[in-house]
């Protein structure tokens, strides 16, 4: 019995690390002056091959989602349930005339999908998809994502500048407005992790969490703190991503499409592209952070591989994402800023105070539920008071309506 | 003569009584009394140029007319007439017997000449009763083309002027801004009018499909 | 910065005369003067997701603050007028249809009201009713139909209009079913309509009628209490009572400013009187208020439906005395109206004795809504100024007739 | 504000989604090309001529009266009135359409050209699948496209074909009657004058051979 069980431990930790044996294999059995190119590829290639496919399952998965929210199918033309849309579509755009304005700066305008793909690409080579996969061992990972996050404002400028299209230039505004000011609580919030697992290691805090007591991880969103900065973490990261009901830098229905709305064919590809693929990086950080990164959410659960439990998490969130994405109607620009430094950031401080109270608080039998009472207090207080502060003088409520008297 | 439209409070809105609060309270306003002869019997006022702007506003604040609403504003194009008629004339003619007097039937063509209108129908928001019609005449259809504005009294008379401007080629003094609103900037004629021949067209009409000897006529017979 | 010069070369930029020809613009707020911004103007349309139609707006833009807005339209402008002026007065129906495109059976109504009175044309009892169905069913569609469209404007990606599609496709089948069309009904004549409806539509619009409720329901809890919305909509392009009646703005959006005038109540016409319902009244006039209109009217023409569903009588449709085709009114004018479900909708007839009308004028209610926009948006951002645009449902067949 | 009611908004689509699965009332999109709904008697589309019999030409209702071309609002329809006559149902000679053309490209489906055909004539068809690559030849429908037999109106229509054939077939009836009775009439008037003339000849002695009519 015992027998069976090791062994089928055994197994389930060799096809957990099926990549890394293959990944190790491959390395060592190449001769010693290529090594490096192959080490090289080994990481690319994974990165540059499953993410976008991930893009490529992720638009049908939305546009069906949402054809479902929305009480009807969804593409279900091409290919079996329609799985074999986003071939079409590729050919679509890549058959697609590739329009440049006349009086747009023809270089930048052509350079801005490029960085904002590649800088996107990028954000993938600090997270952990699996137990032992990483692309690099970064011991300041995270600095390192956020630092790239922040390079696709440039890109984006780049677009909405060189289109020289008023659209595009007030979608850069807002792009620009709304991306800087949620990087603060998204930094701030992940800082909260940061100073409990004493690490700006990706991999590191994922073990951190990887541990269970009972059959419980001790994933962060589980504790008060983790679950305020998990739901600010994610809240800014769909403005960071311009995700509904943040999606003001293309709102559709008042600019159009923003920053690349003279961008056509292939470019706008490329812009989809990037902008799913920033989605993937930023919910694979949130994970990452909070939900236990790789690790199972029960400890026998653990059998089954690491990086399905990534990905399961990933499809997860991107279908959190589709969900809001079909409800929520768009914020106005001075609300999203309202909203970010009157009501995110505070929290996110108060997330970290917060953070640093469950820290010091003694972590004993008796105080266990106190340690949370007092922490959940330290939240759902400011949380309140913070919201209701949002109103800023003008009174938001559901209003009753009188009827005209009988004349 | 009743109007349809005595309000439940019963304050007589018919054009008779109109016109005489008119004349009492806007001195020296000319108003005229136009008759309908539908079964609708909806009868209006004609008023003169100078005084309505007055008059409307007169209208408009009149605590028990409270024309407040002015719902409809539009033009009417009535084109110059020729009337024909035959009268009788007496003629010196020679005769074979010397020149006579004779009864002679003669054609005789008259021109009345036409003009411009805007109809204003009114009614009130506050006391709900209403309609009250208004009618402003131009002198002509050419140069006389000149109204009153009364958006300064209605705003809701802003754009319907400007229609009116736009399609009848009616001219609102003091109107805020007077531009073309339908057609575009460059276009010269004003379509609503009786007499306007549209520009040669430029794309196919429905008429080409249908008229023997088009194009398309051949085509079918052709197969 | 070359800020400035950029705008003037952008290919959507207006031309230099823009300033030559509109004027000084009665409206204009006056920039900022202590911070000297540049103004950007943008075209917002005749080409952009959100102008319902082919509908432009000039607008300057202080940041995103708008300091000038004039409406531009005419794109769809076909003459209605001198189309149904040229023809008879039957032929004018199908074109009446074609006006708001939306709710063809109002306006046929309104239409075929304004002949009724230049001619005289008393309708049976069972017509009323047929007529009062399928007004409030337009009605229903249609502000179902609005609320969806303004909410795709905030940009709620199209669920609250996919489910108001959901059930005005079950209403266009109605249509259908009775008239032979879906939107361009052609159903209503002078003095009836054009067939009778069976007992076994009747029936299945009652039980449509009975599961309405249900999906305003739905529409309630997914929308009426988001935070989002509220914030989007609340104080937002206000319009006061005064200037709302001033500049004749009619329907639930003049309701919306706390002005009780529902032609249904006040004209009587048809057979309203003998319905109960109730007309809901606004007290602010934003952007909300006008939202929670059509909500709340939906639910009052729900109970007229049930109401005219239940006391419908058998008899004639139509007076085979009554001359629908080669009508020749007797000289003279008439002015009728209707609560169309967007606001007052007026036909002026004048005809001079003979088969087609000597002046056929349409009062759309969309076009002389839109004459308060720009006082609505000033000050407002682009994201706003497209929302109360919404809020003011135009139809672009309407407003360009 | 504290979120709630972005919560319930979130329930409700997830209400949505699900339902969408299991609700068809929810979900009410047909597949068109391999679903279809069947269309309502009354619905219409563009309009087509009549014929009884089997012969479009001879059996073509149109006597060619022009009350549609006139009466249609767009102006689609042109007619060109033949020059010599042929029987219609009832057997009167009436002239019929040497060129009939609806330019369906300009049709607006109102169905007044239905409404105010005395001859029942033209009707409304249902067919709706007619995109061409032709704007003008290709949607230009000659009498030759027009045409359809009484069989096909009575397939689409069924309930109005059956009260239009009911009426027709009275009208017939009485037609045939009145004939019937005039002939007899005639034949009456016939014999009698025959037996006038009989008696007359019989007077005279002469002996009338002329069968009466």
């Amino acid at each position: 019995m015992n027998g069976y069980f090791a062994m089928a431990t055994g197994l389930a930790e060799r096809v957990d690390q099926i990549f890394v044996t293959f990944d190790h294999w491959a390395v060592t059995n190449t001769p010693e002056p290529l090594r490096w190119l192959v080490s090289i590829l080994l990481i690319v290639v994974p990165i540059l091959a499953v993410f976008p496919g991930l893009f490529a399952l992720t638009t049908v998965l939305e546009r069906k989602g949402l054809g479902r929210i929305q009480n009807r199918y969804g593409p279900n033309r091409v290919g079996p349930y329609g799985l074999l849309q986003p071939i079409a579509d590729a050919v679509k755009s890549l058959t697609k005339e590739d329009v440049v304005p006349r009086t747009a700066d023809g270089v930048v305008h052509y350079l801005a999908p490029l960085v904002i793909v590649s800088t996107a690409f990028l954000a993938y080579a600090v997270l952990p998809v699996g137990r032992n996969m990483i692309a690099v061992h970064l011991d300041a990972g995270l600095l390192f994502f956020f630092a790239i996050g922040s390079a696709t404002e440039l890109a984006v400028f780049m677009a909405g500048w060189s289109s020289r299209n008023k659209y595009s230039l007030l979608g850069a505004m807002r792009a620009i407005a709304q991306m800087i000011s949620y990087e603060v609580p998204l930094i701030l919030s992940s800082i909260a992790v940061i100073m409990i697992a004493g690490t700006l290691s990706p991999e590191k805090i994922v073990l951190e969490q990887a541990q269970y007591t009972g059959i419980f991880p001790h994933w962060y969103v589980f504790t008060p703190w983790g679950f305020a900065g998990f739901l600010l973490f994610m809240t800014a990261a769909a403005a960071e991503t311009n995700r509904s009901p943040f999606d003001l830098p293309e709102g559709e229905s008042e600019i159009i499409a923003g920053y690349f709305v003279e961008y056509s064919g292939f470019k706008f590809a490329l812009f989809f592209l990037a902008e799913y693929l920033e989605i993937f990086a930023v919910s694979g950080l949130g994970i990452t952070l909070f939900l236990g990164g790789w690790s199972a959410p029960l400890s026998f659960l653990a059998v089954i591989p690491s990086w399905i439990w990534f990905f399961a998490k990933l499809l997860v969130m991107i279908g959190v994402f589709i969900w809001v994405r079909g409800t929520m109607p768009r914020l106005r620009m001075d609300q999203l800023m309202n909203f970010a430094w009157k009501f995110m950031l505070p929290m996110a401080l108060i997330d970290m105070v917060c953070a640093g109270v469950w820290r010091f608080l003694p972590g004993g039998a008796l105080w266990v539920v106190l340690r949370w009472l007092i922490c959940a207090a330290i939240i759902v207080v400011p949380y309140v008071a913070l919201a209701r502060g949002l109103e800023q003088g003008r009174k938001i409520e559901q209003r009753v309506y009188r009827y005209a008297e009988e004349g | 003569m009743s109007s349809p439209s005595i309000d439940p409070v019963g304050v007589d809105v018919s054009a008779e009584a109109i016109r005489a609060a008119l004349v009492k309270g806007v001195p020296g306003c000319e108003a005229t009394v136009v008759e309908n002869g539908s079964p609708s019997a909806q009868h209006s006022l004609l008023l003169d140029h100078e005084h309505a702007v007055e008059a409307a506003t007169f209208l408009r604040d009149h605590a028990e007319f409270r024309l407040d609403f002015c719902s409809n504003v539009t033009g009417v194009d009535w084109p110059d007439k020729e009337v024909t008629e035959k009268v009788k004339v007496t003629k010196v003619v020679d005769g074979p017997d010397g020149p006579k007097e004779q009864q002679v039937e003669e054609t005789r063509k008259t021109l009345i000449p036409g003009y411009l209108e805007t109809v204003y129908h009114l009614f009130s928001m506050e006391k709900k009763h209403g309609p009250v019609i208004l009618r402003l005449r131009t002198a002509n259809r050419g140069e006389g083309n000149h109204l009153p504005s009364l958006t300064p009294v209605w705003r809701s008379a802003e754009f319907q002027e400007r229609e009116a401007f736009d399609l009848f080629g009616i001219v609102f003094d003091g109107h805020p801004d007077l531009r073309r609103i339908l057609m575009w900037e460059d276009f010269t004629d004003h379509p609503m009018r009786k007499d306007y021949v549209p520009p040669e067209e430029d794309e196919p009409v429905m008429d080409d499909g249908c008229a023997p000897g088009s194009s398309a006529e051949q085509g079918a017979a052709g197969q | 910065m070359s800020g400035k010069s950029m705008m003037e070369e952008s290919a959507i930029g207006l031309d230099e005369q823009m300033g030559a020809t509109y004027g000084a613009g009665r409206h204009t707020l006056k920039p900022d003067a202590e911070h000297e911004s540049q103004i950007l103007e943008v075209a917002i349309g005749p080409q952009h997701p959100s102008t319902h139609g082919v509908f432009r707006m000039d607008v300057q833009l202080d940041g995103e603050r708008v300091v000038r807005l004039k409406p531009v339209f005419g794109y769809l402008h076909r003459n209605h007028e001198k189309i149904a002026e040229n023809a008879a007065y039957l032929a004018a129906i199908p074109y009446t249809d074609r006006l708001d495109y939306l709710c063809s059976m109002t306006n046929n109504w309104g239409y075929v009201l304004a002949v009724e009175k230049l001619v005289g044309i008393a309708v049976p009892e069972r017509t009323e009713y047929i007529r009062v169905i399928m007004a409030e069913l337009t009605r229903f569609q249609n502000h179902s139909a609005l609320v969806g469209f303004l909410l795709q404007d905030m940009g709620a990606s199209g669920t609250p209009l996919m489910y108001a599609f959901r059930e005005r496709e079950k209403i266009l089948d109605l249509f259908e079913a009775v008239s032979g069309a879906r939107m361009m009904c052609n159903y209503l004549r002078f003095g009836g309509v054009r067939v009778d409806c069976t007992p076994e539509w009747l029936e299945e619009t009652r039980q449509l009628v009975g599961r309405l409720p249900r999906f305003v329901d739905e529409f309630e809890r997914l929308l009426r209490g988001n935070e989002i919305l509220m914030a989007r909509t609340q104080g937002v392009g206000v319009l006061p009572r005064e200037l709302a009646v001033s500049a004749g703005v009619t329907g639930p959006m003049l309701r919306a400013s706390g002005v009780n005038y529902d032609i249904r109540k006040v004209d009587r016409y048809g057979i309203y009187d003998r319905f109960k319902f109730r007309v809901p009244l606004g007290e602010h006039g934003d952007v909300y208020d006008r939202y929670m209109m059509r909500v709340l009217e939906m639910r009052e023409s729900i109970a007229i439906l049930e109401q005219a569903l239940k006391e419908i009588p058998d008899g004639p449709v139509q007076d085979p005395k009554t001359k629908v085709r080669g009508l020749r009114p007797k000289v003279g004018e008439a002015y009728g109206r209707i609560e169309s479900p967007k606001g007052e909708l007026g036909f002026y007839l004048i005809s001079d004795g003979t088969m087609n009308p000597y002046r056929y004028r349409v009062r759309p209610p969309c076009l002389i809504n839109l004459t308060i926009l720009e006082d609505m948006c000033l000050g407002l951002s682009v994201a706003d100024v497209v929302v109360t645009l919404g809020s003011v449902d135009i139809v672009m067949g309407e407003v360009d007739r | 504000m504290l979120g709630e009611g972005i919560v319930k908004g979130l329930i409700e689509t997830a209400r949505n989604f699900v339902g969408s699965y299991v609700d068809k009332d929810r979900l009410v999109t047909v597949q068109y090309p391999e679903e279809r709904n069947p269309l309502p008697e009354a619905a219409r589309n563009f309009p087509f001529l009549l014929y009884d019999g089997d012969d479009p030409e001879a059996g073509l209702r149109c006597v060619s009266c022009h009350i549609c071309e006139k009466e249609c609002p767009p102006r689609c329809i042109h007619i060109e009135k033949s020059t010599d006559k042929k029987p219609d149902f009832v057997g009167k000679q009436q002239f019929y359409p040497k060129v009939f053309n609806i330019d369906v490209s300009v049709c607006m489906s109102c169905q007044i050209c239905v409404e105010v055909c005395p001859f029942d004539a033209i009707r409304m068809d249902k067919e709706f699948e007619l995109s061409t690559d032709d704007r003008f030849g290709g949607l230009l429908w000659t009498k030759k496209e027009l045409a359809k037999p009484n069989e096909y109106y009575q397939k689409i229509h069924p309930m109005e074909a059956a009260e239009t054939d009911a009426r027709r077939a009275e009208e017939l009836k009485q037609t045939q009657a009145k004939a019937a009775a005039a002939a007899a009439a005639a034949a009456a008037k016939a014999a009698e004058a025959a037996k006038a003339a009989e008696a007359a000849k019989a007077g005279n002695g002469a002996a009338g051979k002329e069968p009466s009519a």
